[in-house]
């Protein structure tokens, strides 16, 4: 038997992960985006690796995928990460009665967390609420997410795997009742034509719900956006969560030369364009405030909205719904040869990678065992000089 | 996929773009302008020499020529060309050396200051004398 | 809301270029970027443009805005919308055109790796910021160097350049040279140099930077430094460069 | 992918040889201008001025020397502006050559020409 074609939709870090991985296991892998690398939801996050730490109470199953992706992904592209821990501050009396609750949270999903001096913590952060009454550290990090994707994308291109951007899907193409291919559209010389596939894994963030749609299928996965605002200057060394469950704008991830204070939560129909709301913004800006009251102080760099793809079950609020993943086997909605990844945080985006592509070895009869937790990534700069322009 | 590459000379002539470009962008065009038209009048230069050894009689008539107002305007302009270049060149240099890089916008200023300055005095001297 | 005009770059492959022009509806508070997003969703799909992580952290998304290098991500509409002039948006010069706005920047990428530079650097002590008026807060104005917390060996951050190819657009010799390092491509040798130890590791980077396409092509245009949204400040690490390698050269000729 | 920024030849020389030039035409020049132009009140006016000028051995000395380094300086600048064309590394090469040939074909003919004027 030749080896397997797999066709990944969307180039975002759920899809660049799959790409790689797959690759990785000598599977012939063609990744399909519309857009560029990491246009969609994956470019405007937060650019937080999460400890796990925010979720570590009222999310637990989240926050153990979160920790344990997080040691890999240090590993992996230890490069691309300012590793500078997080703090998370008690600023209130409620705080501080949240903080045991969190330290149990912690060792439970084993996050590691300290407590430290809140003199020290002020120290460290001079520009933090002198009224902070507590801090404990979590190993968080920050990175750049068009760089992440672009170094998952960079080995699969040295594994053979070939990257399509600007080539959007316009229609699937289906041979004896299975899907066999799909039908693209390539914006940058307005062809189209037919690309095959044993198999066609669905990875479009909030847009998969559009893309299952074109195959008749739906999946319970509502667009759910949030604000970030990022201010014209680094006001914190750590990442800085406020110590209570997790609510609006109670985050500033500090990265580069700016911190960007997020975030909101509101469902959307279209994910395709999000004005960020001006209510928000102002929210976010008071929020922050309240962490480091410099913020006010400094002016807005960019004021950015985008929809994280969250798997909703039952009647649940947004802010509620688990921030873990799903995959969907489309066989089971009488479509074969099509599945689904959804869901998930870009920290857990090479798991997210892993179970999707076992699925896939499993239902095509491939036994390759995934490897992507030990084999360090190439430099994201060689996926320019892969030829993907060619 | 064919991309749009434009040919080398064309992309050459950016030397002269100076349509929304800043100071540096002007100065570097200033010294190149300057630099071409040094070089041909070193060689126009040569060439009007090459009469000399034709003896007294050709010679007096390039000089009859090179007093009349013209060419003394076109010593003027040769002269601020020599100084442009010269003082810019001297700015170049010492940016160069790790001199006044973060007032190389000043540093233009100041010599040109003293172009204008040296350029005045030598057009009183050619057109006086 | 404030309603624009957009006249845009267009090129396909076989297709002469020529420009487009959008009327759009964006927010007063808008972006550039948040322009183009909305021309693209609710105008023209077939448009072609690059964008990721709309806050100036990825780089991908320079353009020229009336003719000079912009992140359109952090250029408000209002900074440079006159009310009535069409905003003209062209893709960056000195690299090929792919389609639309796209360029292909594997140049600017081959010139960054001629280096290595790494995306992060270590060894921060403080925090790069100067506020006016935080008096008031309770912060201090001017942060003293301070020590990580114990398991973190010291604070790092990510290199200012974001690889955005600005500065090659606006450079006058990168324009006919294809083979110049670039400001770009200098100022990461500059930046790696200053993060190595490795005395071999120095002599091959100043060795590149005074390579025939290196530092001392440069025609001291600083267009580079002017362009930079992220203060790289490329022109200026040049110099440093010729300082240094003039300095080496000159000791060396010493000890002949 | 073989990366063509990666080559390693030198040029500081060749730049400091160009301010060096350039340092010392400002000199140069301004005695060149002196000479022709003020000594001799109103300047060299007549022939007779020139050859008297010409044949007193510290200004023709001077003068060889002005136009070997304005030579020079104007090759490299020359250079540095067709480098800008971006040609291949064999037609630098050849180009590097043509301009030393120029050079010395200019500084040959300066010198011959004041050589026959004197005589």
């Amino acid at each position: 038997m030749s080896i397997p074609h797999i066709i990944v939709i969307g180039a975002g870090s759920t899809g660049s992960a799959t790409a790689h991985d797959l690759a990785l296991r000598g599977l012939r892998v063609t990744l399909i985006e519309r857009g560029d690398i990491a246009s969609g939801t994956t470019g405007r996050t937060h650019c937080l690796l999460h400890s796990g730490g925010r979720y570590c109470v009222n999310d637990p199953e989240a926050a153990a995928e979160c920790i344990v992706e997080n040691r890999i992904i240090r590993n992996i592209i230890p490069d691309l990460l300012e590793l500078n821990d997080g703090l998370f501050v008690a600023l209130t009396e409620a705080d501080l009665a949240f903080k045991e609750r969190f330290l149990e949270g912690c060792a439970t999903c084993h996050i590691p967390a300290r407590e430290l001096p809140i003199t020290h913590a002020l120290e460290i952060e001079p520009f933090l609420n002198r009224g902070a009454l507590a801090a404990v550290q979590v190993p968080d990090a920050v990175f750049e997410p068009v760089r992440f994707c672009l170094a998952f994308l960079a080995t699969a291109q040295q594994h053979g795997a070939v990257v399509r951007r600007f080539t959007e899907v316009t229609d699937f193409l289906y041979a004896g009742g299975c899907v066999s291919g799909v039908k693209v559209k390539d914006h940058r010389t307005g062809k189209t034509e037919n690309i095959g596939a044993d198999l066609i894994i669905n990875a479009a963030g909030p847009w998969v719900g559009s893309v299952a749609a074109m195959a008749g299928i739906s999946v319970p996965v509502k667009p759910t956006a949030g604000v970030m605002v990022t201010l014209d200057g680094r006001l914190n060394n750590m990442v800085l969560n406020r110590l209570s469950p997790p609510s609006d704008g109670d985050i500033v991830v500090p990265q580069r030369a700016t911190s960007i204070i997020g975030t909101t939560s509101w469902e959307v129909e279209d994910p395709d364009v999000i004005p960020a709301p001006a209510d928000h913004v102002a929210k976010m800006l008071a929020q922050g405030e309240q962490l480091l009251p410099a913020v006010q102080k400094i002016p807005v760099r960019a004021r950015v909205a985008a929809a994280r793809p969250l798997i909703v079950k039952g009647d649940k609020e947004a802010r509620e719904a688990s921030r873990t993943f799903e995959c969907f086997d489309h066989q089971d909605d009488g479509v074969e040869g099509f599945v689904t990844i959804a869901g998930g945080k870009m920290t857990t985006a090479r798991a997210m990678a892993e179970r999707v592509s076992d699925l896939v070895c499993k239902k095509l009869g491939v036994a390759v065992a995934c490897r992507t937790r030990n084999v360090p990534l190439v430099s994201y700069r060689l996926f320019y000089q892969g030829g993907s322009y060619a | 996929m064919a991309s749009l590459n434009y040919p080398r000379v064309r992309r050459a002539g950016r030397w002269f773009d100076l349509r929304r470009r800043r100071m540096g962008m002007w100065a570097y065009a200033l010294n190149r302008i300057t630099g071409i038209g040094l070089v041909v009048y070193l060689y126009l230069h040569l060439v009007i020499l090459s009469q000399l050894p034709g003896g007294p009689g050709s010679w007096n008539a390039f000089v009859a020529l090179a007093r009349s107002p013209f060419f003394l305007t076109l010593d003027v302009v040769l002269i601020a060309g020599i100084l442009i270049h010269g003082l810019n060149g001297l700015r170049i240099a010492l940016t160069g050396f790790g001199i006044g890089v973060k007032a190389h916008k000043i540093l233009f200023g100041i010599v040109m200051f003293i172009a204008v300055i040296a350029l005045g005095v030598a057009a009183v001297l050619i057109y006086g004398g | 809301m404030l309603e624009i005009t957009l006249q845009i770059f267009r090129y396909k492959t076989g297709e002469s270029p020529h420009y487009d022009t959008f009327t759009v509806q964006v927010a007063e508070s808008a972006s550039v970027l948040d322009a183009l997003d909305v021309v693209w969703a609710k105008h023209d799909h077939s448009l072609t443009y690059r964008r990721a992580c709309h806050h100036s952290a990825c780089g991908v998304c320079a353009l020229r805005i009336n003719g000079l290098e912009k992140l359109p991500c952090v250029t408000p509409v209002s900074s440079v919308w006159d009310g009535h002039t069409p905003l003209r948006l062209n893709p960056l010069r000195n690299f090929p055109v792919v389609s639309d706005l796209i360029v292909d920047v594997t140049g600017l990428f081959q010139r960054l790796s001629a280096s290595d530079l790494e995306i992060t650097r270590d060894a921060e002590p403080t925090l790069p910021l100067s506020v006016d008026n935080l008096a008031d807060l309770g912060t201090r104005m001017e942060p003293e160097p301070v020590e990580p917390p114990e398991n973190l060996t010291r604070f790092n951050r990510f290199e200012s350049c974001i690889e955005c190819g600005i500065c090659m657009s606006a450079c006058p010799t990168v324009a006919a040279d294809d083979k110049f390092l670039g400001p770009a491509g200098l100022a990461a040798i500059y930046d790696e140099r200053h993060k190595t130890g490795d005395p071999r590791e120095v002599a091959h980077l100043l060795a590149l930077a005074d390579g025939e396409h290196g530092v001392w092509r440069c025609h001291s245009a600083y267009e580079c430094t002017e362009a930079c949204p992220q203060a790289v400040d490329p022109a200026g690490k040049i110099m440093a460069l010729r300082r240094e390698l003039i300095a080496n050269r000159l000791k060396k000729g010493r000890r002949k | 992918m073989d990366n063509p920024f990666t080559k390693e030849p030198r040029a500081t020389t060749t730049w400091l040889w160009q301010v060096v030039t350039g340092v010392l035409l400002l000199f140069l020049l301004g005695l060149h201008v002196i000479a022709n132009h003020f000594i001799v009140k109103g300047g060299l006016r007549t022939f007779a001025d020139v050859l008297a000028y010409l044949r007193n051995p510290v200004f023709l000395v001077l003068e060889a020397l002005f136009l070997i380094v304005v030579a020079s300086h104007a090759m490299l600048g020359i250079r540095a502006i067709l480098l800008d064309l971006g040609i291949s590394d064999r037609m630098e090469r050849w180009l590097s050559r043509a301009l030393t040939i120029v050079g010395v074909l200019t500084v040959g003919y300066g010198l011959w020409l004041t050589w026959a004027i004197i005589h």
